[in-house]
This record gives C-alpha cells, structure tokens and sequence, in this order.
C-alpha cells in the first residue's frame, strides 16, 4: 500500500523537483548514491542526510509515510550495525547512516517522479521485455490493490478476522491468497487479449521529450555537481 | 521467508556487483532462451504475479507474524525461469521502497530466486509422480531450505554473521515480523508477543526453530493455495509445469 | 419507529486527500425502512456505506448505527449488518457455495448443526439450494449475486446493506432480486439501504429516496415526493424514472392521475383517464 | 449495404467443457448499422463478440468479418475493429492517458506527428483533453470509460463493439455515453455492436436488436419489431422498455398512436391522444 501513497504523492505533486525531468533526477540520484554508498566520515553523512531530508520537506513528501519505510532500512542497518557497534561508535553509525541515506534517496526519486516515468526514461537502455514486464505490473499492481482491498474488506465485514487465531487465519489467509491469485490470472488472460486486439507486439511505446531541459532541471543538475564537490573535497580532507 | 533485505553499504562493492551481474545474466537467459512471442504472451501473467509478490510483501495480508515471499509459488505458477525474473522486477522495486538495498538487488534476486528456480523445478519432477499438493509442500520446503542455506552461507562468508553463534540471522527474521505487522496498527499485539518468543531462546536453536516454522507455514499456504487451483482452475497449474518455460 | 442509523454531515478524507463531504439534510434510516440513495458518479454512495459499516471513520460529522460509532464498536455493529458490495466476486471467499454461506456463521463458532441449518434455510429462501456444492467461480452473474446476498444474510442482519445490487444483471434477474429484498424486507423486518443507478427501479423497492450531490444531501422523501423535484434531479445529473416523467407531465396538464410505480398501473391509469375523458 | 460481420450457427467450447452455442437466426451486421445484443446472463453475449474479434475460434459454424474469418486472419481484422471491454480497467494499458490513446497508433508504427495529431482529434471529440496527463488508475469509473473508448477508436475503426458500456454509469453519464457513440455513428459511419441489460436506452441506439436466448439467435429485427413480440421476450426472461409496454398496449386499445422512443416524444403523443378524443 505504500507503494500505491508515493505513487500517489510522485503523480500529484508539483514542487520544483516534480516539475524536474527524469534524467536530471536520475543524475542526482546516482550522484547521492555515489555519495552515500562511497562515503566513510559520519559527520560527512550526516550532513548529507540532513540535506536529504530537507529536500523532501522542499517535496512536500508525507513524513507519515517515509517514516513508515525508513522503518526497513533503519532497523535492518542497526542490525548490521550492532556487530560493528563493538568496534566503535562511528563505525555503527556509519552502517546506520547508509542503510538510511541510501533508501532516503530512493525514495525521494520515486516521490518526486511516478514510477511510469522511471521505466520510460529506463526503457531505452534496457530489453523491451524487461521494460514491460515493469510497467505492465505497475498497472496490473494497481488493478490487484483494489481488488484485495475490497477482499479484505469482505472478510473483515463478514467477520472473519480472528487477530488472535492463527489457525483460522492461515485458512483464511490461503483462502485470500488463492482468491487474489485466481483472479489475477484470469485478468492476465484477458488483458493479454486486450493486448493483442489493442495491437500490442512487443513494447508499450512511451515518447518523452526528455532534452526539454526546464529551470527545475538546472537546479537539479547544479544541486547533483554541489554533491559531487562536496563529497570530493570531504574526501580530500580526511 | 529468507530476504536478507541487507541495506546499502554493508555488503562490499565487489560482492553485490557480481550480484547484479549474475541476476541480470540469468534474467536475460530467461528472457532469451524461449522465442519472444512465448515470453510475450505471458508478460501480463508474470506482471500480475510480481504484482500479488509486492502486495503480499508490503501488505499484512496475513494476519500472522509472518512474511511470505511466495517465490516458490511463482516457480509453479509461472515456471521456473520466468519465475526468477518475476522475482528480480519485484526486488527491484522493493529496492527502490527501501525495502532493501538498491545496490543488494542483484544479491537479494540471487537467494530469493533460488526459491523460484527450485521450487518451480522440483514442482515439475514431482508432480506426475506424487500429485501437485504433497509435490507443493516438498518442493516448497526444499526451496526454502535451500535459499535459507545460501542466505547463512553468504553472509558468513563475507563476516556479517556468525555461523557458530547465528547472531545476526536471528534478528533478521524477527524483523520480518515487523515488515508485516507494524504497518497496521491491531497487529502489534502479536508481534511484541512473539518477539518475546524469539528472544527467550537463544543462538542456533532460536534461529532454527524461526526458520522450521516460517517454512512449514510457506509450505503449508502454497499447498494449500496449490489444492484451490487444482480445483478451480487445474489448467493453470498444469498449463505451467507442462511446457517448457 | 427508532432511527437505527443517522448520520450527521460528516467529512471524510481519503489517503490521497480526496474530500468526501455529505452534508444538508441529516441521512435517517429507520428499522423497517427500506432506503434508497441516488446520486452521479463519486458523489459519495459508496463512501457514505463505508462509514455506515465502521469501514471508515469520518474526521467531522457523526456517525450512529444502533445508537454506536461503527469505527469504534466496529464488532457490535458489524454483527447486525450484512453487505452486499458491487464486485462480488470479491466478496465471495469460500471454496463452495456452502463454505461461503457457512463462512460468517463459522466465524461465529456457531455449532456445526446450527451452521447446516442456517445454510440451509437461507439458500432454500433464496433458491439457491441446488448450486451449493458448486465453486462460485463457475457461477452465473446472477447466481453470483444471489450467493454474496445469501452470505450477507445468514446471520439475520437487521440492516442489509447493497451497493449496485442490480448492476450487470438481465432484466428477469433484477426482478428477481428486487423480489427477494422486498421479501426480506415484509418478512423479517430487515431494514434496506440501496444504491443504484436505475432510476427506474426505485419505486419498487423504496420507502424513503435520498438524492447525493456535489457533497450534500440535496433531497429526501419517498420515491414520488423525490421524483417531482425536477429542477433538483437536474441539479444533480439524474433523471426521472420514466413513468414519473410522464404521469407528472399530465397531471402538471390538469388530468387528473396519479403517478404510477409500475407499468401495469400505467396502463389501467391511462385506461381509465381515456375513458373517463372520452 | 454489404455484410461487415456474419455468424452463423456457432459453436464454441470452452476449457473446462462448458458449450456455448448460437443458432438459430443468423447474426449479420452491415456497414453503418447500429446493432444491439439483449439476452439473460449467460446467454452467450460477450463469447459472441469474442468470435467477432478473433479472440476465440468456433468449433462449429462460421464467424465472417470483411468476408474474413476473425481468428485466422487476426491482424487484418483487429485494425477494423475498436472495442471496449465491460471492465475497462482491465483495458488501460498506457500508462498515462495520452499513452494509452497513443497505444495503438503508436504499435502501428505512425509518425510521432500523426499520433499526436490522433490522440489530439479523439481526445477533444471526447472530451478529455484536460486528463490526457493523468494516471489512468486516478480517474473516476465515468471518465476511465470514456479513456477506453479513446483508445477504441484512435484508429478510427469501421466497426466499434462494446459490451455493457453502460454499466455502473449515472444517467447523464450514460446519456453521454450514448450520444458520444451516435456521433460516431453519424459522423464517421462507424459500425456499432453494443451489449446491454438496460432495455429503456435500447430505442436510443439500435438500428437492429438481436434476442439471444438458449443457445439461438432468437429474434432480429428494429426495436419496435423485437419489443412487440411479448411471447419471445417474455421466454427469453427480458422486458419490453416501459414506453413500448405501454404504447402498444394503447395501441392493441385501438388508440391511433405511434410507439415513441423518448419519454419527450411519449408526452407529445399523450398529449394529441388526449386532445383528439376529447
Ligand atoms: N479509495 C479511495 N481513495 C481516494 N479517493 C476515493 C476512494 N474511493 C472513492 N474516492 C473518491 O471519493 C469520491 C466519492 O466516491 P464514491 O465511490 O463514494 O462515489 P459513488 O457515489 O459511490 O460513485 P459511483 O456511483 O461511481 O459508485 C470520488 O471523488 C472518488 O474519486
Ligand atoms: N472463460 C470461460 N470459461 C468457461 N465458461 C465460460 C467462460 N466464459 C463464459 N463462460 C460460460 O459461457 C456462457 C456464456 O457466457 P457469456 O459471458 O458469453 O454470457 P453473457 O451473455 O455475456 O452474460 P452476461 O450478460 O452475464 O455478461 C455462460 O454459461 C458462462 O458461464
Ligand atoms: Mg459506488
Ligand atoms: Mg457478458
């Protein structure tokens, strides 16, 4: 479901980085990547963290949700981090601070910038297949969503959820699954029909303009060169 | 049940690019080894069981502590190979979440694929002899076991674990409680409970009784989710370990 | 005649900040009642459902069912309610006809013979005793339908609640269903709420008609008293049924008629008035 | 006129045994004309237009599109063929809604201006051109039908089919919707095959209507014509619109009058009768 809220956010948006075009953000991406996975000085990351969460306060993202799945990445690098704990306390912090940072950036791209668009920037370097595979489950993601929310609720209303029977609820819960399953086979089936009449050989074509470079782009492109720098001459320091 | 959802920077840089490497060699394989039209045709079922993976992962779908992946369904369903593909597009966007590292895509893919490409294998040699529920549940199992296997041999080998103690692997599947419950509020309850559960035992003996249970449960649910398409729509299932994909 | 549900100008806000708001006139069901809601397309039907089944909790307004908040007495409440939703194929869980009329009595933890006869009674009253070792997924439409209400109603709610239960049924099935409500309805006292697009319908299985538009209750009353409203039917996108259209037009004529609910009545009305005036 | 599709007496299995056959009449739908396809659920509607597009091979019979058969000659056919599905949201590929207009044109290799050109021309026509960015899975159950048949007709197809379009829409919705597809059919020429369960709106868009019943093409012919026949309409469990149930009744009284379509034109035959036999 989270997935659905920041595809929500990405798509009704319209902050400066919004309005950015895909390749500039992914250039930003990849440099706050490089930055966070190739950075060894806490305080370096910690300042870089900072600057990402500003950036998602400038995007309006629900801090509701990013808190909700910074959840993962934080509780998995403090796991990590606890052996490295032992060892001294930047060197955990250090493994905290990337598992973060990294998802941090990962999640600023996709709520800043629907999923769709992603693939369609993506689409001309990878396999078509590939391409559509992604994108087909995008669609075929929201078109199950709905359907398990209303099986859910069924469920609920009907009074089959038993917080504390965990037998009753892997009944139930094979119950769902193969329901969800079942119905989304057969809607696999039809759409590949659709497909077909619709005249789909291979490749959903999607046309951007991504040379269109706006002022949105520039500061995106300025922002990803400051990082850049910025991560250079920290390394040069240390 | 065997994500090792590792975040960025932990694993080295060596090991998680040869990751990528090697999923994106087998996913292009798969890709290429059957003729396009094939693969084409069944784009919208691979996407829709990618689909029911991402949801069942980020939703509590179950109402139990615990947090299936269903690859080895997806093996049976949808073939093996294409089964492994299914499950790198859903790591990927998993990834993307922060539902593991972007960088640990191409590692995460690896051991949870295995899942696909045995259970998916195994479901077909097994099938014809020992009929498709009991062939579910061993194919299932060894699946799992067989990923879980990877996922401790791999992270002891590169120090994050350690193999006499299991610390490390403990926590990690008690976080895969948190995955499922602490997105809905109700379910707390429960978790804190088997929380307490995990920590009252201790070291390899914890760890396994973790790992027995969480794949006798996978087991039992694709069984079970098997037996309702053998008679509802056997077609699929035998429509899957029949030809080859 | 108690009010068994009420509710009072509530706000909702979907996750994606989507702004449900239904206020004007207060939405009043009685025990016994049969209800209809009419309104265009995301004018709120579904979403005033929702909150009536504690599916939903509204962030202004309130929302009473038997005198509790649904969302907060969300067991209680659920227990005298059953649901039929638009897509049933989402609502039908069981394997079997049988597991699926059986499931909320099982959930119940009834005993298995208290169990056997509720299936029974209810299919049999439904007619679909025959089907009940099928897989739904087999199922016709119709036959469809007929299963989600027959599990809607093996408890004996009080309040029956359907969204679009006529929707992408044949003429003969929407009668037959509408049969079945109304029998519901006369025999156990069931109280109805009903949404439909079918205007022409309506007379037939409503007491009481509230019109939904642009986030108001714009209107109540029965079917006619509703129907005449002609500048607030247009208001809100919707039509008049068709017979009310023309028997209000001949009585606007100075004729002196009363508006029909059904085609028969039409008929021996128009009968009489060209006799009458022959 | 020349027959753009032709069925005869088909037969179809599907996998799990369940045979579908449609005898009887033969179904014939020629260039321009507005068909309609009444018959109960299950009666074999959407495995009819399933034949026509291709989608399914018959195991008796033959199915003729342009003097083709459908499922041999799938490419041919599908480029003269637009067609809406009854759950549209199943039909929206493109993953905003300018892609999916676009998706057609685009899988026809046109020029990047062409496809513009297209998708421009049909969005205005329809009246989208302010959603042309959205996400289709963001739209309201009106305005996704709408998408889905931009898509439909971005090819500008001879002959356009849709099952239940109807479905789940407010009245003005599917009023929209009906003069939308009379547009077409005015304009452009465009074939039209249409299911539906809504009998009233039949008058508005039929040239021709088809009762399917019991695996038979039961009857054909202009709506006055099939709607007459209470005997076959009555065994094939459907209605008469109430309009035809009535006038012809005053008809069968002896009263000079015509069977009107619309509840205006019934008022104004009303009103002469009144006067006349004053
Ligand atoms: N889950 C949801 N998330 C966000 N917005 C929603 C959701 N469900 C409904 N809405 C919005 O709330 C409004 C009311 O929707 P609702 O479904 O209650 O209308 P409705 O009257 O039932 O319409 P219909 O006649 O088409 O069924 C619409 O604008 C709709 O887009
Ligand atoms: N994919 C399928 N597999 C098996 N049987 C099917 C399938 N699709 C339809 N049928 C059966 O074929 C018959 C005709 O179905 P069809 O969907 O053509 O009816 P219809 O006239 O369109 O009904 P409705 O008005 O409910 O849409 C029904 O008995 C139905 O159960
Ligand atoms: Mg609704
Ligand atoms: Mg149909």
């Amino acid at each position: 479901m989270h997935l659905a809220a920041i595809d929500q956010m990405a798509s009704s948006g319209a902050s400066l980085f919004h309005r950015a075009g895909v390749p500039s953000k992914l250039l930003m991406t990849l440099c706050l990547l490089g930055a966070v996975i190739g950075s060894g000085d806490v305080l370096a990351l910690g300042l870089l963290i900072v600057i990402l969460l500003i950036l998602h306060l400038i995007a309006r993202v629900q801090f509701k949700e990013l808190v909700h799945l910074l959840f993962y990445p934080f509780f998995f690098s403090l796991l990590f981090a606890l052996l490295k704990f032992q060892e001294s306390w930047a060197s955990g912090l250090l493994v905290i601070f990337k598992g973060t940072g990294a998802a941090l950036v990962t999640l600023f791209l996709l709520a800043t910038t629907p999923w769709v668009e992603v693939f369609a920037f993506l689409s001309a370097y990878l396999p078509g297949l590939l391409v559509d595979i992604f994108l087909f489950t995008y669609r075929s993601f929201f078109i199950l969503i709905d359907q398990v929310d209303s099986l859910l609720r069924s469920i609920k209303i009907r009074g089959g959820y038993h917080p504390f029977n965990v037998i009753v609820n892997v009944k139930n819960m094979a119950a769902a699954v193969g329901l969800i399953l079942l119905h989304s086979f057969e809607i696999s089936q039809r759409m590949y029909k659709i497909y077909l009449l619709r005249g789909y050989d291979g490749g959903i074509p999607i046309v951007r303009r991504w040379w269109k470079l706006g002022y949105p782009d520039g500061v995106v492109i300025v922002l990803s060169a400051f990082i850049v720098i910025g991560m250079v001459i920290a390394w040069r320091l240390l | 049940m065997s994500h090792i959802h590792l975040p960025d920077g932990v694993v080295p840089a060596i090991w998680w690019a040869v990751g990528y490497l090697i999923s994106l060699i087998v996913v292009f394989a798969v890709l290429k080894r059957v003729d396009a039209e094939k693969v084409r045709g069944r784009i919208p079922e691979m996407a829709m069981m990618a689909a029911v993976m991402l949801i069942t992962m980020s939703v509590p779908l179950g109402f139990i502590p615990f947090h299936m992946n269903f690859a080895a369904l997806a093996g049976m369903l949808v073939g093996p190979g294409l089964g492994f593909v299914v499950v790198f597009v859903v790591n990927f966007i998993l990834a993307l979440l922060g539902h593991g590292g972007i960088s640990v895509v191409g590692l995460n893919t690896l051991i949870i694929g295995i899942e696909a490409l045995a259970g998916g294998a195994a479901f077909r040699l097994l099938r014809g002899k020992f009929g498709a529920v009991p062939s579910a549940i061993v194919s299932t199992a060894v699946a799992l076991l067989l990923s879980t296997a990877l996922m401790i041999l791999f992270l002891s080998s590169i120090g994050v674990v350690n193999i006499q103690s299991g610390e490390g692997v403990l926590h990690g599947e008690n976080h895969a409680e948190d995955g499922t419950g602490g997105q809905e509020e109700g379910l707390h309850r429960e978790d804190t409970a088997y929380r307490f559960g995990g920590i009252a035992l201790a070291g390899w003996a914890a760890v396994l009784a973790v790992l027995f249970l969480g794949i006798i449960l996978e087991s039992v649910v694709t069984a079970l989710v098997i037996r309702f398409f053998m008679k509802v729509r056997p077609d699929i299932v035998n429509h899957a370990s029949d030809k080859d994909r | 005649m108690e009010a068994l549900v009420e509710v009072r100008c509530i706000k909702h806000i979907y996750p994606d900040n989507t702004q449900v708001t239904l206020c004007g006139l207060d939405f009043v069901v009685h025990s016994g009642e049969r209800v209809v809601i009419l309104g265009p397309n995301g004018a709120g039907k579904t979403t005033l459902l929702s909150h009536i089944l504690g599916l939903l909790a509204p962030v202004e307004g309130s929302v009473k069912v038997m005198g509790l908040q649904p969302h907060k007495h969300f067991r209680q409440v659920r227990r005298n309610i059953g649901m039929v939703f638009q897509n049933v194929d989402e609502q039908i869980i069981g394997p079997t006809v049988y597991d699926d009329i059986a499931f909320t009595p099982r959930n119940e933890r009834l005993s298995r013979e208290e169990v056997e006869r509720r299936v029974m009674a209810v299919a049999t009253r439904i007619g679909i005793q025959d089907i009940l070792h099928k897989i739904p997924h087999y199922l016709s439409g119709g036959q469809k339908k007929k299963v989600a209400l027959a599990g809607a109603i093996a408890m004996s709610p009080k309040l029956l609640i359907l969204d679009e239960p006529f929707d992408g049924l044949a003429p003969a099935s929407k009668r037959e269903m509408m049969d079945l409500l109304n029998q519901l309805n006369r025999e156990n006292g069931t109280t109805l709420i009903v949404t439909t697009h079918d205007v022409n319908l309506v007379p037939y299985i409503a007491d009481t008609v509230y019109v939904l538009y642009d986030g108001k209750i714009v209107t109540k009353g029965s079917p006619y008293e509703v129907f005449i409203q002609r500048d607030v039917l247009e208001a809100a996108h919707l039509e008049p049924p068709i017979l009310v259209d023309i028997f209000t037009h001949l009585k606007e004529k100075g004729y002196n008629i009363t508006v029909p609910t059904t085609p028969e009545q039409a008929k021996e009305q128009l009968d009489t008035l060209l006799k009458s005036v022959r």
